[in-house]
């Protein structure tokens, strides 16, 4: 019996329409993502815009401006794409490009719901965490290609920033492995369903981890270099920064990087204090996550509008003393809420 | 029958490797170090040590890599290195490099070690924080290692402070 | 599954291109880099061999735990070495830092 | 029978893979026309509207160095807790001690640091 070949048409259908496949090319995948990216732009200015009791962008579509931002794409992509010379032609071209690629990694980790989801490591939290650690070397090297001087400024601010934030970043994640006793994502999500028991009721992590919660949540928006952390790409003092000297579309590369990053954070904070796709009724676990990182990446943006710049001084002084102290006093509390206060 | 994935890992380790030390760079060199570095933590993910993969990770390439970028920038451009002098350095090189990959090339010809069997359940990730710091029968746990490891630490990190702050004249 | 040895050869190629860059390298940041090499292939190794019996043992994981955190430190140091050498004589080629040579 | 985790991690591969291509081949899609012959005033540097003068890579930030050596060493630290927390429940307090005097005695060089790193002419 001679195998017959496969029909190539039908099985590119059969790949096409394979779950993995689904999610890998729509959600949690690429499309979603810079689509995301595009609206979180648009969403980012109208409520600053609010908050600044200005209207924000309102043209392009009747829906306030909703695709303002993909109107911007079709303008900037088609700049001409001027790169400076004595730039470092090849750091300058992949540091942005890069860092789109890290940021949609992220995504890749997160469970929007018990099916959806691309990767269940075990290592989940460590690599997601591992993969932050990475983005000060791109920033870096993206100052560094651009052989200018505000643009090396802004790197070298960012390598400080974004690796003195980084410590309490993963010591108040620590608070949340010690409650789940795991570091899949997944599991995570999990024992917040049977977890944590006050007054009779299981509570997600954020009511035992608040501390933790807190930590979190002011050092992420620092790793994205947002207001009131963004030192690396002031506008007023370095004219934005690392990104000065980028043209068109990389620095539309550069800024959706940014937001892909805010969305991630977002679901992860969602996901690992928040209860991720878990919640109360009948509607599908997909509604909640989505639901909650919406509600996340919404704090975030009114962060920008309410508060001002630190300098950077004072940013790495509370970094290194109150952030990792508060950090440190989060894990000895979550050990004693665990293990009971020993008698003496 | 070779694993196509430990053939793309092994490549970007080894190439990334021989830039970092031929690249003109220094800039070049360092970053492909931590290619280097990424392509050893996924030779680790091979042989089922995740978290020391993450390890890996977190430490040499976010940090060390970091570290040298900036002693790199801060150094600057190095004025072109003069090509080696010595023969005999060379010459002692070239007979250790082939001997070396003379033997690993008969390592991989002869069968010596079997293949590695999938693990399961036996790597456990709990197992090595148990490991770490209670031990496993008759092993004593490494919490002397690791109380000895902090003061390394303390040390060399005060070193390395003292050396590179510069002394005010008096 | 792949052979031990495969992992094997690849630590070995990482340690020669180690030694050789020790030896025929005059910058003293391409020998610290140098150096970075041989201790990965070394924890290479260890993994390596520590798969050699199932189930593995899990001490050879934890020894290379323990020898990435001092090639982390030992990094700190001789880049502060190197920042100092840079400081005092503008150059940081190793074989023009012969100040003390008498 | 291959271990648990190993398959989910070629996915992740592949979907990082995937990122990348799908985003260069947008990048070459998109890539606007460029100038064959740019002239030099367009290839200057921005520099905030100012003409560039000196070079590019100056201005170097040292002051804050001892925070990254920090980096460094509070790295080694957090991985070697996550360690410990992923096993709390079973390792208890007899495996606690020895993890909370390697986190006590790396205070020290905190300390040290912080002083160095708020004294300007140190460096």
């Amino acid at each position: 019996m001679v195998d017959l070949p496969p029909d190539p048409i039908s099985m590119t259908i059969q790949i096409m329409t394979s779950p993995l496949f689904l999610k890998i090319a729509i959600f949690p995948g690429l499309a979603s993502i810079g689509i995301i990216a595009a609206l979180l732009t648009w969403l980012d200015r109208k409520i600053t815009a609010r908050v600044q009791l200005r209207i924000g962008p309102q043209y392009v579509s009747p829906l306030g401006g909703i695709l303002q931002s993909f109107a911007d794409l079709i303008k900037l992509a088609f700049k001409e794409l001027i790169i400076p010379e004595k730039a470092d032609r090849f750091f300058f071209l992949l540091a942005p490009i890069f860092g789109m690629v890290l940021g949609a990694g992220l995504i890749g980790l997160i469970p929007f719901s018990p099916e959806t989801l691309i990767s269940n490591l075990e290592v989940g939290l460590p690599v997601f965490l591992a993969f932050v650690t990475l983005s000060p070397t791109l920033v870096l090297l993206a100052g560094w290609s651009a052989n200018s001087k505000y643009p090396f400024i802004g790197g070298l601010r960012s390598l400080f920033q974004q690796t003195g934030y980084e410590i309490p970043l993963w010591l108040s994640s620590i608070g949340v492995v010690m409650m789940a006793g795991s570091f899949n994502l997944s599991k995570i999500v999990q024992a917040q369903s049977t977890g944590y028991v006050l007054f009779g009721v299981h509570w997600w992590f954020i009511v035992p981890q608040i501390l933790g919660a807190i930590i979190f949540l002011v050092t992420s928006v620092a790793e994205q270099e947002r207001i009131p952390f963004d030192l690396p790409e002031a506008e007023p003092e370095i004219i934005m920064g690392w990104q000065a000297e980028y043209p068109g579309f990389l620095f539309l590369a550069a800024q959706g990087a940014g937001f892909i990053k805010l969305y991630a954070f977002s679901a992860l904070f969602t996901t690992i204090y928040l209860g991720g796709y878990l919640g109360p009724g009948p509607l599908p676990p997909l509604f909640w996550s989505i639901f909650k990182t919406t509600v996340m990446v919404v704090v975030v943006i009114l962060l920008r509008g309410a508060f001002g710049r630190v300098r950077l001084d004072q940013l790495l002084r509370y970094g290194w003393t109150l952030l990792l102290g508060l950090a440190i006093a989060n894990i000895a509390i979550t050990y004693f809420l665990i293990e009971g206060i020993p008698a003496i | 029958m070779t694993d196509p994935a430990f053939l793309v890992i092994a490549a970007a380790t080894v190439i990334g490797a021989i830039l970092a030390i031929e690249a003109r760079d220094l800039v070049y060199g360092a970053a492909a170090l931590g290619i280097t570095f990424l392509g050893v933590a996924g030779l680790f993910i091979l042989l089922d040590a995740t978290y020391v993969a993450a390890f890996q990770i977190a430490v040499y390439i976010g940090a060390v890599v970091v570290l040298i970028l900036f002693t790199v920038m801060l150094v600057g451009p190095v004025k072109g290195e003069a090509p080696i002098e010595h023969r005999r350095t060379s010459l002692m090189t070239a007979i250790l490099v082939s001997l070396m990959l003379g033997i690993g090339g008969s390592l991989v010809s002869s069968n010596a070690f079997p293949g590695v069997d999938a693990c399961g359940a036996s790597c456990d990730l709990q197992l090595l924080s148990q490991t770490l710091l209670l031990g496993s029968g008759s092993n004593g746990g490494y919490a002397i290692q690791l109380e000895l490891l902090s003061f390394v630490l303390v040390a060399a990190v005060i070193g390395a402070l003292t050396l590179a702050k510069t002394e005010r004249k008096a | 599954m792949e052979p031990l040895s495969s992992f094997f050869a690849v630590s070995i190629i990482l340690l020669a291109v180690g030694l050789f860059g020790m030896t025929t390298k005059r910058s003293a940041i391409r020998i610290l880099f140098s150096v970075e090499l041989v201790y990965n292939a070394a924890n290479l190794n260890i993994i390596a061999f520590s798969r050699l019996r199932n189930p593995p043992l899990i001490t050879g994981q934890i020894i290379v735990l323990f020898s990435i955190s001092l090639a982390a430190m030992e990094a700190a140091v001789g880049l502060a070495i190197i920042i100092l050498a840079f400081r005092l004589n503008s150059d940081i080629d190793l074989r023009k830092l012969n100040k003390l040579k008498g | 029978m291959v271990a648990e985790g190993i398959p989910e991690l070629v996915y992740y591969l592949g979907f990082i893979l995937v990122n990348t291509i799908a985003i260069v081949i947008v990048l070459i899609l998109l890539v606007s026309p460029r100038d064959r012959k740019p002239t030099p005033e367009k290839r200057a540097p921005f520099e905030s509207g100012q003409i560039a003068v000196g070079r590019g890579r100056t201005r170097f930030i040292i002051q804050y160095y001892p925070y990254l050596l920090m980096f460094v060493v509070y790295d080694v630290v957090s991985m070697f807790l996550f360690a410990w927390a992923l096993n709390l429940r079973s390792v208890g307090a007899a495996g606690t001690v020895p993890i909370f005097i390697f986190v006590s005695v790396l205070l020290f060089p905190l300390g040290y640091a912080l002083k160095l790193a708020n004294k300007p002419e140190n460096w």
